[in-house]
């Protein structure tokens, strides 16, 4: 019943599009592809290397938009994409949301982009059919929670622990109580990020929200030089720890409309 | 004229500022706001302030004659002297504030970004001064150049993190920082050492330093033809301007040829806030090349980014050589070895006297941000 | 109370002083004498080097209440920040009034021994402002533990000999020093550093380092129960003393415990003047040794002798690493990192505090004499 | 007619007495004999060298004035001594000029002590039955050379240059008018000394005053290693430079009582 969102670096390597073939074959509810950018603020070590190495490589929003392309025919789960704002500003809102829903893409979180500035983006995001997936953040106030449910579409994104990306030994103990307060606000589906580093804290969070991401977790794996056989593994025991099945998740993942 | 003058609604400096963060940080911001705003305006927190400023930091800094220089160049040069501020640099005015700030709303714990290491020095000092912990983040190579202030920064007690990613510079450092914030926010005050970073920091930092422009403007009795002061996120200059934005004087700015971000930038988010930046086609942010750490930052503080669009104030850029040339000279010519930061609006004026960018006879204030002890090493390498 | 406060009648305090020169150097001894005792009669002169120390040096330096180690230790501890003067000591006072007379003198270089490198910035930074050549004498010892000061002088443009006979210190420089005076006397000034030297060095040095003592009195409000200053030659403190000369303040001067002149030293005659001397059993002047550069010095002003000798000013040490423990001590808590030198005087009231030496309650005036970036990489080296 | 007197520093090898009589035997008139002092304030480099050298073997006054024993049977030149203020003042004046009459001295030069502060060692001196020769420099007034000349007793030493001791490409030029301006005050001799090189500088010097110092010139070669017998040619070429006989000399040296 709970969405597995696995994350993936665009660009990280020549193949990295296998990477979100693999994930689906192992379960994924949803696919979030990161955007990398030089200055991730939010993200811890893992993140930061994984976008370093994209970055080194030459990956740009159009080459790894226009990589999709080999997989296109082949993914039937949505796509969301995760970048930073300035790569959204630097092509303008409306012309970043027309090329990321030219490529497929159904869905973009931005982590720099609070309610109080989130405006623009929101606009060009449903006018070019993509939801704006909000964050939410354990220190959010109750009111606080109630304007950010009311922006964007799809997804609310509750960062668990008040940190960067990054694994930890134990998930944050606020996600829980953060996704039963946006419970209590909206009725749109919680997906629980920032942490999740086993299957174990995977069903753990899957009991407080409709969905979880696992990043970092993914990312020191490829970056270790995991190939996408094995990585598929992985991805696998974080849906069996969820009980999600491919097709059931697929059916469900918000956002989808291919 | 409203802005450099008042709180900018949302933190707006017209097209530039906000507050891009992640809403992890959103309420810290806003309580930093509140309580920045509330203090401002409290008469027992700003005598506080400015007895330390005065008994603490040696404040009001001399406006010094450039007498020498003045007569060689054929103008009237007025030397404002932060560098004679306690620990060095202008840096310290922003930072008392901040720091009794951060007492004042319980926090334990400071945490900074620094590049030439006189914000990380400052920062340090502060704590050890009002019995808090510090954790400056510095870029390794930033660490490798500034040794000297390392070596302070440790003795005041401070812990320095180096940072390994990216440029290895300020640009960097400011990212660890602000992660380190997200992690600790509870406790930490992110103590941020220039205009730059989400609202309430632009604001708040600039009236922090606002005290270099007051000063400056009773001191020079009338009113200049010109202000300069360099620029790297722009926080020496920004203190400098308010004390003259009603004024008829010109406004210069002075960035690093590798680190004009009003010169050769674009707008962008970076850092909290938006202004303008160095970046490539896809909007990656570049990496800045400065002899100068303090100024080797893409970007600069919104307001910066404003005056500019509006007018108001007016960028310029000047290279390396030039700069190491201008400490020298300024050395040579008044006794005075300032930083090298510093050297930025020494060597504009330099280049610019007598030519119609700064006519002969034009008066200057020119803000000398910060001492050179710091540089030396650097600029005996540069020489040999 | 005649001492501290008027010309030395043959430039006697009490049993001490005088002029032990080469018959060279005995008319530019009178000469200067003269031109001092004139100068310091004029008002032009007096308003003149005034103005430098406001609006150049950064004057008055200010009073600081140390309040958490006053609450540490029990006592009032007051802080004179000489280390906020321009060029980050103290000399600055000295050689801004000597630099003047000597242009007034027609004199166009100034020699000046060095020891810790302060007094030879000092001494560069009056040259280069004056528009007058510095040749500063360095003991290589010293070259070698104050690189920073090393190119901070050549920077301003002055040449630094080095001294490599002797102990390649202080004594070492001074020696060479005098023998260049005795060179080019009338085209050149000896801009001694402290309080030694023959007549009319020791009245004169003391009466330039006065801004000091009368600052510190002004702001200190209610006398002080005690004054307390480092000694080397003994110019800060003389300073110091002379403005608290006709109160009930007890005086006291801290000597380095291996450059302790007052306290293990005999009469002697060395560098122009009788004063208290460490010296052998055949009258050989003994080699000092201290982490500080500037106490690294086997003798001490002979107004200094003189006040020992008549109990008005009494004398203790410290040791080396009490130094280095003063030096983190006072940066840990009071954001203020001090040179090693001045670093004495604070040892002295750590380990006081709370004895009969000192009793708790007391109120005392510290001189800070300069600032401890020059000595960062010797306490690196101690720590490791 | 007129005097040689070359110098040497007391201590400065274990044979260093050889020294002297080689100087009487090239014809010295009368012999310096330098007590070394650790801040030797008006010396240049050669006599820095000298002074160092002899202290580190570790010369005392002492010692110096008891290696005299070894050739005082022999020595028919006085012997006038040359030290520091501190050295005499740390052995009191008394004491001091009593030490040197016992030892055979019959003159002292202080260069750091000058009239003003010349009175309680000339005291002592006069008692002592000692010359105290005082200097006089270029730069010293007419009436300043009247105290001068008043002062002590024996030779009155003329300081040819402003500067240290130390060897010189030419004689001071201030030498001969210094010389004539202090024989315009006082009938006592006058010694021209500080950078006499040469022979012929000792010549010109001689043709000025009464007599010259060599000091520099001679204790470089000693530090160099030269031998007493090879000094002896080179102190016997300055004596013929200036004619003198040491008989001749000898009978008319101010200060000899043997
Ligand atoms: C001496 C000095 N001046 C200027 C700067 C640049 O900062 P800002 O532009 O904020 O004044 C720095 C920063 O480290 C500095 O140390
Ligand atoms: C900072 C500082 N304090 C003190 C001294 C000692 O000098 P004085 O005893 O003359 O003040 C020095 C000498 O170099 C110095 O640099």
């Amino acid at each position: 019943m709970t969405a597995l969102v696995p994350y993936v670096t665009g660009g990280i390597s020549a193949d990295w599009t296998d990477y979100l073939l693999a994930y689906q074959e192992a379960g994924a509810t949803a696919i979030e592809i990161g955007l990398p950018f030089s200055d991730p603020m939010l993200d811890g070590v893992t993140i930061q290397q994984a976008s370093d190495r994209a970055l080194s490589r030459g990956a740009t929003v159009v080459s790894i938009l226009q990589d999709l392309d080999r997989v296109r025919g082949r993914l039937r789960v949505p796509l969301i994409v995760m970048t930073y704002a300035n790569l959204v500003f630097h092509r303008t809102p409306e012309g970043f949301c027309r090329e990321l829903a030219d490529a497929g893409i159904s869905g973009l979180i931005v982590p720099d982009l609070p309610v109080d500035e989130a405006k623009p983006v929101a606009r060009a995001a449903a006018e070019a059919g993509i939801d704006l997936i909000p964050l939410v953040a354990p220190v959010t106030p109750d009111d606080r929670l109630e304007q950010i449910a009311a922006l964007g579409s799809g997804y609310i994104y509750a960062v668990s622990v008040m940190g960067t990306t990054g694994e930890r030994a134990t998930l944050g103990s606020s996600a829980a109580g953060l996704a039963a307060r946006v419970k209590a606000v909206t009725d749109r589906p919680v997906l629980i990020g920032f942490g999740v580093s086993s299957p174990e804290q995977a069903a753990e969070a899957g009991r407080a929200g409709d969905g979880v991401v696992v990043a970092s977790a993914l990312m020191r794996r490829v970056l270790d030089g995991a190939t996408p056989a094995e990585i598929r593994e992985t991805v696998a025991g974080f849906a069996a720890a969820l009980e999600v099945s491919a097709d059931y998740a697929y059916a469900e993942v918000s956002g989808d409309r291919r | 004229m409203s802005t450099l003058m008042t709180e900018p609604a949302a933190g707006r400096f017209g097209d530039f500022g906000g507050r891009f963060v992640p809403e992890s940080l959103v309420p810290a911001c806003d309580a930093l706001a509140a309580a920045f705003r509330e203090a401002w305006a409290d008469p027992a927190f700003r005598a506080e302030l400015d007895e330390l400023l005065v008994v603490y930091a040696g404040r009001p800094t001399p406006l010094t004659p450039a007498r020498n220089l003045s007569a060689d160049l054929g103008i009237e040069l007025l030397l404002k002297r932060e560098d004679l501020a306690h620990t060095g640099s202008h840096k310290i005015n922003n930072v008392l504030g901040q720091a009794l700030l951060a007492r004042r709303m319980g926090k334990g714990r400071l945490i900074a970004e620094t590049g030439a290491g006189q914000h990380g020095v400052a920062t340090a000092t502060a704590a050890a001064l009002l019995g808090l912990e510090a954790t400056v983040y510095m870029g390794e190579r930033d660490i490798e150049r500034q040794q000297l202030n390392v070596l302070r920064m440790t003795t005041l007690g401070a812990e320095v993190v180096p940072v390994g990613s990216g440029s290895r510079t300020l640009k960097d450092a400011t990212n660890e920082a602000m992660r380190a914030w997200v992690s600790d926010v509870d406790r930490a005050h992110f103590l941020l050492g220039s205009v730059g970073g989400p609202h309430p920091y632009p604001w708040m930092v600039r009236e922090l330093q606002r005290v270099i422009g007051v000063e400056a403007r009773r001191q020079s009795r009338t009113v200049p033809d010109v202000v300069v002061a360099c620029v790297g996120g722009g926080s020496n200059s920004a203190g400098t301007f308010a004390g003259f934005a009603d004024t008829s004087a010109r406004l210069v700015g002075v960035e690093a040829a590798g680190g004009a971000a009003m010169t050769n930038g674009s707008p962008g988010v970076v850092h909290g806030a938006r202004s303008m930046v160095l970046q490539d086609a896809d909007g990656q942010v570049a990496e800045a090349e400065s002899v100068a750490a303090g100024l080797d930052y893409p970007g600069i503080g919104p307001e910066h980014a404003h005056l500019g669009a509006i007018g108001r104030a007016e960028y310029h850029t000047v290279k390396d050589d030039e700069v190491v040339e201008a400490v020298r000279r300024l050395a040579r010519s008044e006794g005075i070895i300032c930083a090298l930061e510093s050297a930025h609006a020494v060597a504009w004026v330099l280049r610019a006297a007598g030519t119609p960018e700064l006519p002969t006879g034009s008066r200057v204030v020119l803000t000398l941000s910060g001492r050179g002890d710091k540089d030396m090493a650097t600029l005996l390498g540069g020489a040999s």
